[in-house]
C-alpha cells in the first residue's frame, strides 16, 4: 500500500538520486533536476489540457443530446491529437498592420503564465514543485498576468473588435480577481499560513485525526471563490471573451494556427488551475482515505471541472452589465461582510487551548467551531440571497412597467393614426 | 553578502532606475509617459527600502511596512493622476504638459 | 528561502522554451501563402474604416480604478491573515475598520453610478 | 561568480534596459509594455532580497493592476502612436539625471568608504555602518521565517502600523472619490444643466452689481445650445 501511495514521490526521489549519482552533488545536478521537474509540471498541465478538451467536448455533447467527437480513434479519443495536427498545419497569418512582437508574444505569455500556476500545487505529500510560503497568494498574482497578455493580443491585432473584446474581457477579469482575493483570506486566516501544503494539512487534521474540508467550515467563501474563479478563467456562462455572436470572437479574432491553440491552451489551463485551486483550498487537496493521494487530487479537480462543464452545458451566457453588477454589487460586498464575520467569529470561538490562553474568547471543540462558522456563513448567504432576490424582482417589475407603458402609448399612437 | 551581492549593487541599480525615471518625468511630451517615469522612480525607492531592510534590519517589519505603504501610495497616485489626465484630455484635447498653459499669465 | 523561487525561474525558462518553439514549428510546418486580402484585418468582410484606436469610454477606466484600489487594499490583508492567530480582538477591529473603509469607497462608487454599465 | 550574481546582472539588464526604453520610445503602448518588463525585473530583485511576498505583491499590484490603468488611460486619450519623444527641456533633464546619478554612485559605492566623515554614523536609532555593510562580508543576518507574520501583526497593531493602515484605507477612499469625480463621464443633460446653473449665477451676480435692478426670478440659459 505504501508503495502505491508514495509512487510519484519515490519515482521523483529515484530520478534525483540517479542524477546526483551521475553528476555528483552540485549546481549542475540541481539545475538538471529542476529542469526535469519543470518539464514534468509542464507535461501535467498540458496533458490536463489535452484530456480536458476531449472530456469537455464529449460531456457537453452528452448534456446537449449530441454525440460529440467520434471519428478520430475509438470514441474519438484521439481527437486532441487530431486537433493539434490540424492547428500545426494551418497557415499562420499575421495581419498586415499588426504590431509584430506584441501580436506574437501575447499567446506565448498566456500559456507560460498559465503553466507557472502549477509550480506550487502539491500533487501528493512530498510531491510539489516548490512549497512556497506564499503559495496561495502567488497563484493569484501569477493569474493576473493573463490580463496583460489579453490587452497585448487585442492591441497587437490592429482590429477594432479585438481591442474592444480585450477591453471588455479585462474589465471582467480584473473585477473577479477581487472576490477571489477576499475569499481566499478566510482560508489563510484559519490556517495561519499561505503555503498550500499547510492549508491541506490543516484541513486533514482539523478535528484531531478527523479531517474537515474548508467547504464545510466556509461554505460561502468556497461558493464565491468557485464562481469568481469561473469568471476569472473566462468560462461559460461568463465567456464574454468568446461571445462569437456579439464581438466576433473577442480579443483573439485575428489569431490562427497554433497561436490560437496556445491561447486556448492558456484558457483551459487557467480553468484547470481554478479547479485545482478550489480542490486544494476548499476540498482538502490530496488528503483522503483509502485511495492514493495523487489520485484524490485528480479526482477532486476533475469533479470540480465536471461542475464547470455542467454549467457550460446548461446555462445561457450572462449579459455584461449583469456580470459586472453581480461582481461589484453582490460578490464583493458579500465577501467583505463574510470576511469580517469570519474574523470576529474566529476570535470569539476558539478551539485551540494555547490561543485561548493567549487571547481569551470562548473555548469550544473544533467540530463545534466548524459548525458555528459554517452555519453562520450559510445564514449570511441566505440573507444576502433574500435581499438580492427582492431587489432584482423590484427592478424587473419596474422594467416591465416601463415596457407596458410604452406599449400602451404605441397603441394609442397607432389608434390615432388610423 | 547575499551569495556575493553587496548592498551597493542594489543601491546603484535603484539610483540608475530613479534617474531614468526622473529624466522621463522631466523630458516627456505626454502626461501619461510622465507618470510612467514617476512610477519608475517609486519602484527605485522601493528597491532601496527593501534592500536596506534586508541588509540592515531583517528582523524588524519596518522596511516591509514602508514598502507596502509605498505600494499603496503609488496605486493611489496612478489612479488619481491618470483620472486627471483623462479629464484634461477630454477638455483640452491634448495631454502635452507644455501645451497646458491655461493658468499661465 | 530563495531556492524555493529558483524552481519558478527554471520553470519560466523551460516553459518559455517549450511554448515559444510552438509558433515557430507551426510557421515551418504549415504552408505559407500570404496574400493581401488574407492579411487584411478581419471585420466581417468589410473593409477597415479609419484607425483602430477608436476612443473608448471612461467607463472602462473606472472599473479598472476600483479594481486597483481593492487589489491594493486586499494585498495588505494577506500578512494579517497569516498573523491572524497571534492577533487579539483589537487587531481584528482595526483591520475590520480598514476593510469597511474599502467597502465605503465601493459604496460611493455604486452611489455615483460609476459601476453602471450602459 | 555565483548564480545570484548572474541572476542579478540579468535582472539589471532587463530592468534598466526596459526602463530606458520606457522613457525613449515613441509608442505609448510599447512604453507601457516596457514598463511592465521593468516591473517584472524589480519583482525579481525582491526575490533576490528574500522578500518573496513583495515580489508577488509587485506582480499583482504593478503588473496586474497599475499597468492596466496605464494601458486603459493610453487608449482613452488616443495618443498612442507618433509621440514626440522629447520636449524642449530634455537637455536640462538629462543633465540633472546624469548629475544626480553620478552623485548617488559616489555616495553609495565603495569609493567613498575611505572618506573619514562617512564612517560610524548613527541616526534614527540605527547604526548604519555603511562601510561595514557595504564593503565587508559576513555581517548579514538572516530573515526570520516569521517575517510575514510579524509584518501582519505590526500592521494590525495600533502601537505599530495600525494607524498607518487605517490612514492608507482613508487615502484609498479619498483617492477613489477624487478619481471618480474627475474621470466620470457626465451625460450631456448634466453638462447642460450645469452650464445653465452657472449662467444663472453669473446673471444674478451681474444683476446684484447693477444698482436698482431687480433680480430676475427665472434666468434662461441661452448659451446652453450650440
Amino acid at each position: 500500500m505504501d508503495i502505491i501511495n508514495n509512487l510519484v514521490k519515490n519515482l521523483g526521489d529515484g530520478i534525483a538520486a540517479g542524477i546526483y549519482g551521475a553528476l555528483g552533488q552540485g549546481l549542475a545536478a540541481d539545475i538538471l533536476i529542476m529542469v526535469i521537474a519543470a518539464i514534468a509540471v509542464f507535461a501535467v498541465a498540458s496533458g490536463g489540457f489535452a484530456g480536458l478538451t476531449y472530456a469537455e467536448r464529449k460531456i457537453v455533447a452528452r448534456i446537449q443530446d449530441r454525440v460529440g467527437p467520434n471519428q478520430a480513434g475509438p470514441y474519438g479519443i484521439l481527437q486532441p491529437i487530431a486537433d493539434a495536427v490540424k492547428l500545426f498545419t494551418k497557415e499562420d497569418t499575421t495581419p498586415a498592420e499588426a504590431d509584430f512582437w506584441v501580436y506574437n508574444l501575447a499567446p506565448i505569455i498566456v500559456a507560460v503564465f498559465a503553466t507557472l500556476t502549477f509550480t506550487v500545487v502539491p500533487f501528493a505529500p512530498g510531491v510539489v514543485g516548490t512549497n512556497l510560503n506564499i503559495g496561495a497568494f502567488y497563484i493569484i498574482a501569477i493569474g493576473s498576468a493573463s490580463t496583460i497578455a489579453i490587452l497585448m493580443a487585442g492591441w497587437g491585432s490592429n482590429n477594432k473588435y479585438s481591442l474592444l473584446g480585450a477591453f471588455r474581457t479585462v474589465a471582467q477579469l480584473v473585477g473577479y480577481e477581487v472576490p477571489m482575493l477576499l475569499n481566499m483570506l478566510p482560508v489563510i486566516m484559519l490556517t495561519g499560513s499561505m503555503s498550500l501544503v499547510d492549508i491541506i494539512e490543516r484541513q486533514a487534521g482539523w478535528n484531531g485525526s478527523w479531517g474537515l474540508p474548508f467547504i464545510v467550515i466556509l461554505p460561502l467563501s468556497g461558493l464565491a471563490f468557485l464562481i469568481s474563479g469561473i469568471a476569472e478563467a473566462g468560462r461559460s456562462p461568463f465567456d464574454l471573451l468568446e461571445a462569437e455572436s456579439e464581438i466576433v470572437a473577442g480579443f483573439h479574432v485575428e489569431y490562427s494556427g497554433m497561436k490560437f491553440g496556445l491561447i486556448m491552451m492558456g484558457e483551459y489551463m487557467n480553468a484547470l488551475g481554478v479547479a485545482v485551486m478550489f480542490s486544494v483550498l476548499f476540498l482538502g487537496g490530496y488528503a483522503g482515505p483509502i485511495l492514493p493521494p495523487y489520485l484524490w487530487l485528480v479526482l477532486k479537480a476533475f469533479g470540480v471541472f465536471l461542475v464547470l462543464m455542467w454549467l457550460r452545458g446548461t446555462l445561457p451566457r450572462v449579459r455584461i452589465d449583469q456580470l459586472l453588477n453581480m461582481n461589484w454589487k453582490f460578490f464583493v460586498p458579500l465577501s467583505v461582510v463574510n470576511l469580517i464575520l469570519v474574523m470576529i467569529l474566529g476570535k470569539v470561538f476558539v478551539s485551540d487551548p494555547a490561543l485561548f490562553k493567549a487571547n481569551g474568547g470562548i473555548l469550544i471543540q473544533p467540530l463545534a467551531q466548524a459548525l458555528i462558522m459554517g452555519a453562520s456563513s450559510f445564514v449570511l448567504l441566505m440573507i444576502a440571497l433574500a435581499i438580492v432576490t427582492r431587489r432584482v424582482r423590484k427592478d424587473r417589475m419596474a422594467e416591465a412597467r416601463i415596457l407596458l407603458q410604452r406599449r400602451e402609448t404605441n397603441q394609442q399612437i397607432a389608434a390615432s393614426v388610423h | 553578502m547575499l551569495n556575493g551581492i553587496p548592498l551597493y549593487w542594489y543601491l546603484i541599480v535603484a539610483a540608475a532606475m530613479f534617474c531614468i525615471g526622473l529624466y522621463g518625468a522631466l523630458a516627456r511630451t505626454n502626461a501619461i509617459a510622465v507618470l510612467m517615469g514617476v512610477e519608475l522612480m517609486l519602484n527605485a525607492v522601493n528597491i532601496n527600502l527593501l534592500a536596506f531592510w534586508r541588509y540592515l534590519t531583517p528582523e524588524s517589519p519596518a522596511g516591509l511596512a514602508f514598502a507596502a505603504f509605498v505600494f499603496i501610495v503609488a496605486a493611489a497616485e496612478a489612479a488619481v493622476g491618470l483620472a486627471l489626465i483623462i479629464s484634461v484630455y477630454r477638455n483640452m484635447n491634448s495631454i502635452d504638459p507644455e501645451k497646458l498653459d491655461l493658468m499661465k499669465l | 528561502m530563495r531556492t524555493d523561487y529558483a524552481f519558478i525561474g527554471v520553470t519560466l525558462v523551460v516553459a518559455c522554451a517549450l511554448i515559444g518553439v510552438v509558433p515557430i514549428l507551426n510557421y515551418l510546418i504549415a504552408p505559407q501563402t500570404p496574400n493581401k486580402s488574407k492579411r487584411e484585418t478581419y471585420e466581417c468582410g468589410m473593409e477597415t474604416v479609419g484607425d483602430t484606436w477608436v476612443q473608448f469610454r471612461a467607463q472602462y477606466y473606472l472599473f479598472a480604478l476600483i479594481f486597483v484600489l481593492f487589489d491594493v487594499g486586499g494585498v495588505l490583508l494577506f500578512p494579517f491573515a497569516v498573523a491572524y492567530n497571534s492577533v487579539n480582538l483589537w487587531g481584528v477591529i482595526v483591520v475590520s475598520l480598514f476593510v469597511l473603509t474599502l467597502l465605503a469607497s465601493l459604496g460611493y462608487a455604486i452611489k455615483k453610478g460609476a459601476l453602471n454599465w450602459e | 561568480m555565483t548564480v545570484a550574481q548572474i541572476v542579478f546582472i540579468l535582472l539589471t539588464i532587463v530592468g534598466l534596459g526596459a526602463a530606458f526604453l520606457v522613457v525613449t520610445t515613441r509608442n505609448l503602448f510599447h512604453a507601457a509594455l516596457y514598463l511592465i518588463a521593468s516591473f517584472f525585473a524589480v519583482s525579481g530583485f525582491y526575490v533576490l532580497l528574500e522578500a518573496g511576498f513583495f515580489a508577488a505583491v509587485q506582480f499583482l499590484v504593478y503588473i496586474g493592476a497599475i499597468s492596466i490603468l496605464f494601458i486603459f488611460a493610453t487608449m482613452l486619450t488616443r495618443t498612442v502612436r507618433g509621440m514626440v519623444p522629447r520636449n524642449s527641456q530634455w537637455q536640462a533633464a538629462l543633465f540633472i539625471a546624469v548629475v544626480l546619478f553620478v552623485a548617488m554612485v559616489v555616495m553609495f559605492s565603495p569609493i567613498s568608504f575611505s572618506l573619514p566623515t562617512r564612517s560610524d554614523r548613527t541616526f534614527g536609532g540605527v547604526d548604519w555602518q555603511f562601510a561595514e555593510v557595504l564593503g565587508k562580508p559576513g555581517v548579514l543576518r538572516s530573515v526570520p521565517d516569521s517575517s510575514i507574520l510579524d509584518f501582519g501583526r505590526a500592521l494590525s497593531d495600533l502601537n505599530q502600523y495600525g494607524i498607518a493602515l487605517l490612514l492608507s484605507g482613508v487615502l484609498l477612499l479619498i483617492g477613489m472619490i477624487g478619481a471618480i469625480w474627475v474621470a466620470r463621464e457626465r451625460k450631456p443633460r448634466e453638462i447642460l444643466a450645469e452650464r445653465a446653473r452657472m449662467a444663472a449665477e453669473e446673471a444674478s451676480e451681474a444683476a446684484r452689481q447693477s444698482v436698482g435692478t431687480k433680480i430676475p426670478d427665472v434666468v434662461v440659459a441661452h448659451d446652453s445650445h450650440h
